[in-house]
């Protein structure tokens, strides 16, 4: 009633003025930059080959040579970390945006085609959900045998349903808005109007709730890598290199400290990152999922 | 003069209730009417009378399971999709929600413009905003704002431009002063008789509140579950209601003086489930003045004074006020 | 009620049916012949033959769903590779275990976030609000398996405070309890969090509600609107998450099993992938499923019983 | 005796664009056993009014000054738990939307019991009590519809039971904030009427807001008319109706198209916006659409009272 005009750009920046004035936020989006730099210039941060076995230099703890220490064959944590969140980082990117562009496809088609496709689709979306994640994740590496493929089509799989389900409820809903009717009324057709009056109304929310989706997927990599079952070695993994440090636990710690508090890290930083991001953008949203 | 739109025996059935019980639900049931060139046409009704259902059917929203809906010559209940959109350029709807019936994510300027890209129609779409909306009394600046940017009113008034785009002959409008203040919905329903007069449109206008209808329509017609209870003149059915639901409707909208001697007529219980019409005459169930033939026989619309009036007993003016009645 | 129950029975026998169909075709799909795999490489032909036989893989594709299919709502799930014991056998036995460290997971985990969540709910806006979002927000997003790992560091080996693996003597029911603290600790942990966040936004969405204005309008007490006016509207989506959470738990129960070396379902599938054990993959896989399925059901009914806006609709 | 008297009510929410005064310098009277009337547009502060009265202003409001005396306490000073002993007992209240008022998964019959929680009557007592009231209220077959929920009442009847259950404690007064907007114009009346009866049995103060002058007409004896957070007019409805003296009460009445019986097609209206009442104008808050704007109005006008009882602020106004 009282609402002053203002344009949406001005509307975003205020936005994002908020979020840096949220503590969590600044604190979500330091870690963020800080895993995504380290990533990002893993080649010119880390001083050993992540690879590079030294069986002289096997089991040693942290010191100024080799800042995590190094592991049973002798490799620089410290590398491997860095090198392992290059892995985590694009496979959450990759599998998330897929997951985004398969979910919203399927979640209009549902939403917006016949009764009868939208309920044969909710079945499968239903029935996919009814495995548990990692009981899905075992299945299909008995498939496909461990990969980075796996881990990506076990997200996909494991997202797609959520997502399209949201797509699909909204869709309905405006399906049934009398801003869509209204357009129909006016002759508009169906592909104008799941472009120009559906997607814009839909696919913002989705956006926040999948950017909260990216520790979760940080999360079955890792999981999977632990397990044997998603990156090959020696390929450095977060999960892998926690699964190297397990097999040692009770003499040598530092192995899943390297390992484990990347994952912790990240996952914090994204999730804090989301969340405010949520309340800035879309309170609405708040408590979901 | 042939009418611009001609409506008989329309009938729209919905399917309602679970799987296993599912059951038809006769939502309009026969209604016969036509509006001419220019001329205003109300329906009116409470909540699940069949009015906002009836203008969906007219406009094409709503497939109709019974009877036919002529525009301008043409049979429009039988077309499809595709072969309807060319009759669209010249039957705009308006929605019963100033600010809900525009999309929340278009600025003002996409919107009132947004027939002539569906209909692909060459124009200036910059000087055709600007023409609209200075049509409907608002300033370029609201171009550039979105919907929830705008009072109820000047929702509305976009509402109006929206469908008045392309010049249409028939504008069917939805409880146009829905959800707007008193001292606004004088300006929408002038601002529609206005246009009405430049631009010679015809309008059908769906409504609860009586004294609009007063105001702006030449003819009108009250539903009752889904049926006409009585056509008419506006000026004839107001001066002299004939059947007890219409003079029931006019006497629950209160003036605003203290002094004016209120001749209530109170119905007793509420509207039937449509699940469950009453036998015989449908409005029996809460007619303060039905005899025994009116549970039973079911009454013809018959002609009373230029006016078609589905009643055994209609009023004259020496029947009212009505038999006092224990509340039930 | 009873026929929302049927209906909804009904809806997880079609979910179960068609997670059947996706599992077969999974395993169709895997490359190789299953036999030859089964047997290994110095089998004969003639060997791999007579399994393909037994295994029934000579017959049409749809005639080996429809026997899978059959058999499974039978409860045989066929044998397992290694000593050719009934699948459905070997997975009761681990179940148990499994069943175990859900529940102490779940039960800790209802029993901290509820209160947690309505606190948070009516102490809006303040310190202890803020530091319930926090910390629900924390333990939700550290995965389950780095929590086990530290756990077992901290507690067990560090610290030397619990038992670092197995499950406990059998037939010793406290050793067995002490067994399990760390990892229904570790499978918990991230649920006190959801359940926290679930209750407390839920419980501000009902205390916005008209009615609950209504009910302060008429001066009824505080604690009467809080509990039963708020809570019993507000715990119901919680309801629907414990059915899912419960089915989440099996994953990390999978961590937890391997982590502590306990026995139970997730170590038996871990294991059966790691010796290629295909029969007794698929085997487990569908019994938690159809574990996960029964819960989401349970967790229905029990909402639409809770609920008389739902059992109307049916 | 007067039930319940307002004084000076400021009242004003932190908001992020500033200060939004919502409420400014409100004075009116409501005494034993009269209906009065609130009338007003979107905007005009009414809901504001009835939070304050209730104790139950959003967190960010808050009574910057005045008084609301209510049975000789003043409820803007009275802390939360002294407030809540009051309403129920003394003072109750019909909200708007009757889809919502009524706890959904609740049964109506422990709802009305609830209500009486302070009473010291056995269960079986409460529950007649309960009957009796729904019987009042007309609801077919009272004793059965104990034992339903909610939803299983049509529209018209959840409100009738909301009454009910408003006035089972028989409060001295009762808030009904636009209780009958949400129905059809048939069943408007006939709850309007409902409403009339019962509080000429139960001997009650009812305060009616409403936005349908004509509902307002017909039930009260006193009206008040606000705009944007002012009272700008008030008297008895006779008063008030047959002779406005605040241009926007004129103005308001001319708009209702019920009032012109003769068929017109250019219909009065109000042209111009509500003021943003985080930047409240000097002067006259009506004065920006206000056709018979002085020079004088840009001061905040006097409350000038016209006959006894009739009170306009506007410097148009005059003493009789």
């Amino acid at each position: 009633m009282y609402a002053a005009a203002s344009d949406p750009k001005r509307a975003r920046l205020a936005a994002v003025q908020r979020l840096l004035r949220e503590p969590l936020g600044v604190f979500g989006v330091t870690l963020v930059v800080l895993m995504l730099f380290g990533a990002i210039f893993a080649d010119w941060l880390s001083i050993y080959e992540p690879n590079k076995i030294s069986p002289r230099d096997r089991f040693q703890g942290p010191s100024w040579d080799h800042l995590l220490g190094t592991d049973q064959l002798g490799r620089d944590l410290f590398s491997r970390v860095l090198h392992g969140g290059r892995i985590a980082l694009s496979v959450a990117l990759f599998s998330t945006l897929a997951s985004l562009v398969i979910g919203i496809v399927l979640g209009l088609i549902a939403g917006y085609g016949p009764r009868w496709l939208d309920n044969l689709m909710l079945l499968f979306f239903d029935s996919i959900k009814s495995f548990p994640t990692v009981m899905l994740a075992l299945a299909l590496v008995t498939l496909f045998g461990p990969s980075l493929t796996a881990v990506v089509i076990v997200v996909v799989l494991v997202n797609v349903p959520g997502y399209a389900r949201i797509i699909r409820t909204q869709t309905l809903a405006l399906k049934e808005s009398e801003f869509v009717t209204a357009a129909l009324s006016m002759g508009a057709s169906t592909p104008r109007i799941l472009r120009v009056h559906v997607m814009p109304n839909v696919v913002g929310p989705l956006l926040i709730l999948a950017s909260m989706d990216i520790p979760v997927v940080i999360a079955i990599e890792a999981g999977m890598s632990f397990l044997g079952l998603g990156v090959r070695p020696p390929t450095p993994s977060w999960g892998a290199i926690l699964n190297d440090g397990f097999t040692a636990i009770r003499d040598t710690p530092w192995i899943v400290l390297a390992g484990g508090l990347p994952i912790i890290i990240t996952t914090l930083g994204f999730t804090f990152l989301g969340e405010t991001l949520r309340d800035v953008f879309d309170p609405r949203l708040k408590g979901r999922g | 003069m042939t009418a611009i739109l001609e409506v008989k025996y329309l009938e729209v059935t919905f399917r309602v209730g679970p799987m296993m019980r599912r059951q038809d639900l006769l939502g309009v049931a026969g209604v016969s009417f036509d509006v001419n060139p220019g001329e205003t046409f109300a329906l009116v009704g409470e909540s699940g009378s069949g009015k906002t259902t009836l203008a969906r059917a007219v406009n094409g929203l709503q497939p109709i399971s019974a009877g036919s809906v002529t525009f301008q010559g043409q049979r429009v209940d039988t077309l499809s999709v595709r072969e309807m959109k060319p009759l669209r350029r010249d039957m705009a709807m308006m929605f019963q929600d100033p600010v809900g019936s525009l999309s929340p994510r278009m600025k003002v300027g996409d919107l009132v413009t947004e027939a002539f890209r569906i209909h692909r129609v060459e124009a200036d779409l910059q000087s055709e905003t600007e023409r609209l909306l200075s049509l409907v009394g608002l300033t370029m600046d609201f171009a550039e704002r979105f919907p929830h940017q705008l009072s109820g009113g000047q929702a509305r008034r976009v509402g109006v431009a929206r469908a008045i785009a392309l010049n249409p002959k028939l504008v069917i409008a939805d409880e146009p002063t829905a959800g707007l203040d008193v001292s606004v919905q004088g300006e929408v329903l002038n601002l529609l008789g206005e246009l009405r007069e430049r631009l010679g449109l015809a309008m059908l206008i769906i409504t609860h509140n009586l004294h609009v209808v007063h105001h702006v329509a030449d003819r009108m017609a009250v539903m009752y579950l889904g049926r006409f209870v009585e056509t008419g003149p506006t000026e004839e059915v107001f001066s002299a209601p004939a059947h007890p639901y219409t003079a029931a409707l006019l006497s629950a909208n209160p003036e605003p003086d203290p002094d004016k001697a209120q001749d209530r007529i109170t119905l007793p219980s509420e509207v039937p489930s449509l699940l469950a019409r009453p036998e015989g005459c449908e409005f029996h169930t809460r007619c303060p003045w039905a005899k025994d033939k009116c549970r039973k026989v079911v009454p013809d619309a018959t002609a009373i004074n230029g006016r078609r009036v589905a009643c055994h007993y209609p009023l004259d003016e020496g029947a009212r006020p009505p038999p006092k009645k224990e509340p039930s | 009620m009873l026929s929302y129950s049927i209906k909804r029975l009904g809806l997880a026998v079609v979910i179960v049916s068609v997670a059947m169909l996706m599992l077969f075709s999974m395993i169709y799909l895997i490359p190789g012949d299953p036999a030859a795999v089964a047997l290994g490489p110095r089998a004969t032909e003639a060997m791999r033959e007579a399994l393909r036989v037994k295994m029934g893989l000579d017959q049409p594709i749809w005639v080996q769903f429809w026997n899978f299919f059959i058999n499974a709502w039978q409860g045989d799930l066929g044998n397992e590779v290694l000593s050719d014991r009934p699948v459905a056998t070997v997975v009761l036995e681990q179940l148990p275990y499994t069943i175990a460290l859900i529940l102490g997971g779940i039960s800790w985990s209802v029993a901290l976030g509820i209160p947690l969540g309505c606190w948070a709910a009516v102490k809006r806006g303040s310190w202890a609000d803020r530091l319930v979002g926090v910390l629900s927000v924390a333990v939700i997003a550290v995965p389950s398996f780095v929590v086990a790992i530290y756990a077992l560091l901290v507690f067990a080996v560090t610290l030397q405070w619990l038992p670092a693996i197995g499950a406990g003597e059998p037939g010793d029911l406290g050793d067995q309890l002490v067994h399990l603290l760390l990892p229904s600790l570790a499978v918990g942990l991230g649920w006190v969090g959801y359940i926290a966040r679930m209750v407390r936004a839920s419980m501000l969405e009902v205390l916005e509600a008209q009615h609950i204005r209504t009910a302060r309008a008429f001066g009824l007490p505080d604690r009467m609107i809080t509990y039963r006016y708020a809570l019993t509207i507000a715990i119901l989506p919680t309801v629907t998450l414990l059915g899912v959470g419960i089915g989440q738990m099996l994953s990390s129960a999978v961590f937890a099993e391997i982590v502590f070396a306990r026995p139970g379902v997730g170590k038996l599938v871990y294991d059966a992938i790691l010796t290629r054990n295909y029969p007794l993959v698929t085997g487990t896989v569908l019994v938690t499923t159809v574990i996960f399925v029964l819960l989401n059901l349970v967790a229905d009914l029990i909402v639409g019983a809770l609920d008389p806006r739902v059992r109307s609709r049916f | 005796m007067t039930v319940l008297a307002i004084e000076n009510l400021n009242v004003v929410f932190a908001t992020e664009g500033g200060d939004l005064h919502a409420l400014r310098d409100v004075s009116f009277k409501v005494p034993e056993q009269r209906i009065v009337g609130i009338v007003g547009e979107s905007g005009c502060g009414k809901s504001t009014l009835i939070n304050a009265i209730l104790g139950l202003l959003a967190e960010n409001g808050r009574i910057a000054s005045g008084s609301i005396s209510f049975e000789g306490e003043d409820l803007a000073h009275l802390d939360d738990k002294a407030i809540q002993d009051l309403r129920g007992p003394r003072l109750s209240t019909v909200f708007q939307d009757p889809m919502g008022a009524l706890n959904p998964v609740i049964s109506v019959g422990r709802q009305m019991r609830n209500i009486q929680y302070r009473s010291d009557l056995a269960r079986a007592e409460k529950d007649a009590r309960s009957i009796d009231m729904l019987r009042q209220v007309r609801i077919p077959d009272a004793a059965q519809a104990l034992k339903r929920y909610p939803h299983e009442f049509s529209g018209g009847m959840k409100q009738r039971i909301a009454i009910a259950m408003a006035l089972m404690m028989e409060p001295a007064l009762l808030i009904a904030d636009e209780p009958t907007t949400a129905l059809d114009a048939t069943l408007e009346v006939t709850t309007i009427e409902l409403l009339k009866d019962l509080q000429a049995e139960i001997g009650c103060s009812v305060l009616f807001i409403s936005h349908h002058l004509g509902v307002i007409a017909e039930l009260c004896d006193d009206v008040v008319v606000m705009y944007a957070g002012e009272v700008v007019e008030r008297g008895s409805t006779r008063q008030v109706f047959g002779n406005p003296s605040h241009p926007y009460t004129a103005r308001l009445l001319d708009c209702d198209p019920a009032r012109q019986s003769e068929r017109t097609r250019q219909l009065p209206t109000i042209p111009g916006e509500l003021p943003d009442l985080r930047r409240r104008p000097e002067g006259c808050i009506f004065a920006a659409r206000c056709d018979r704007r002085m020079d004088v109005c840009a001061a905040i006008p006097p409350d000038i009272e016209v006959v006894p009882g009739h009170v306009a602020r506007c410097f148009l106004a005059e003493s009789q």
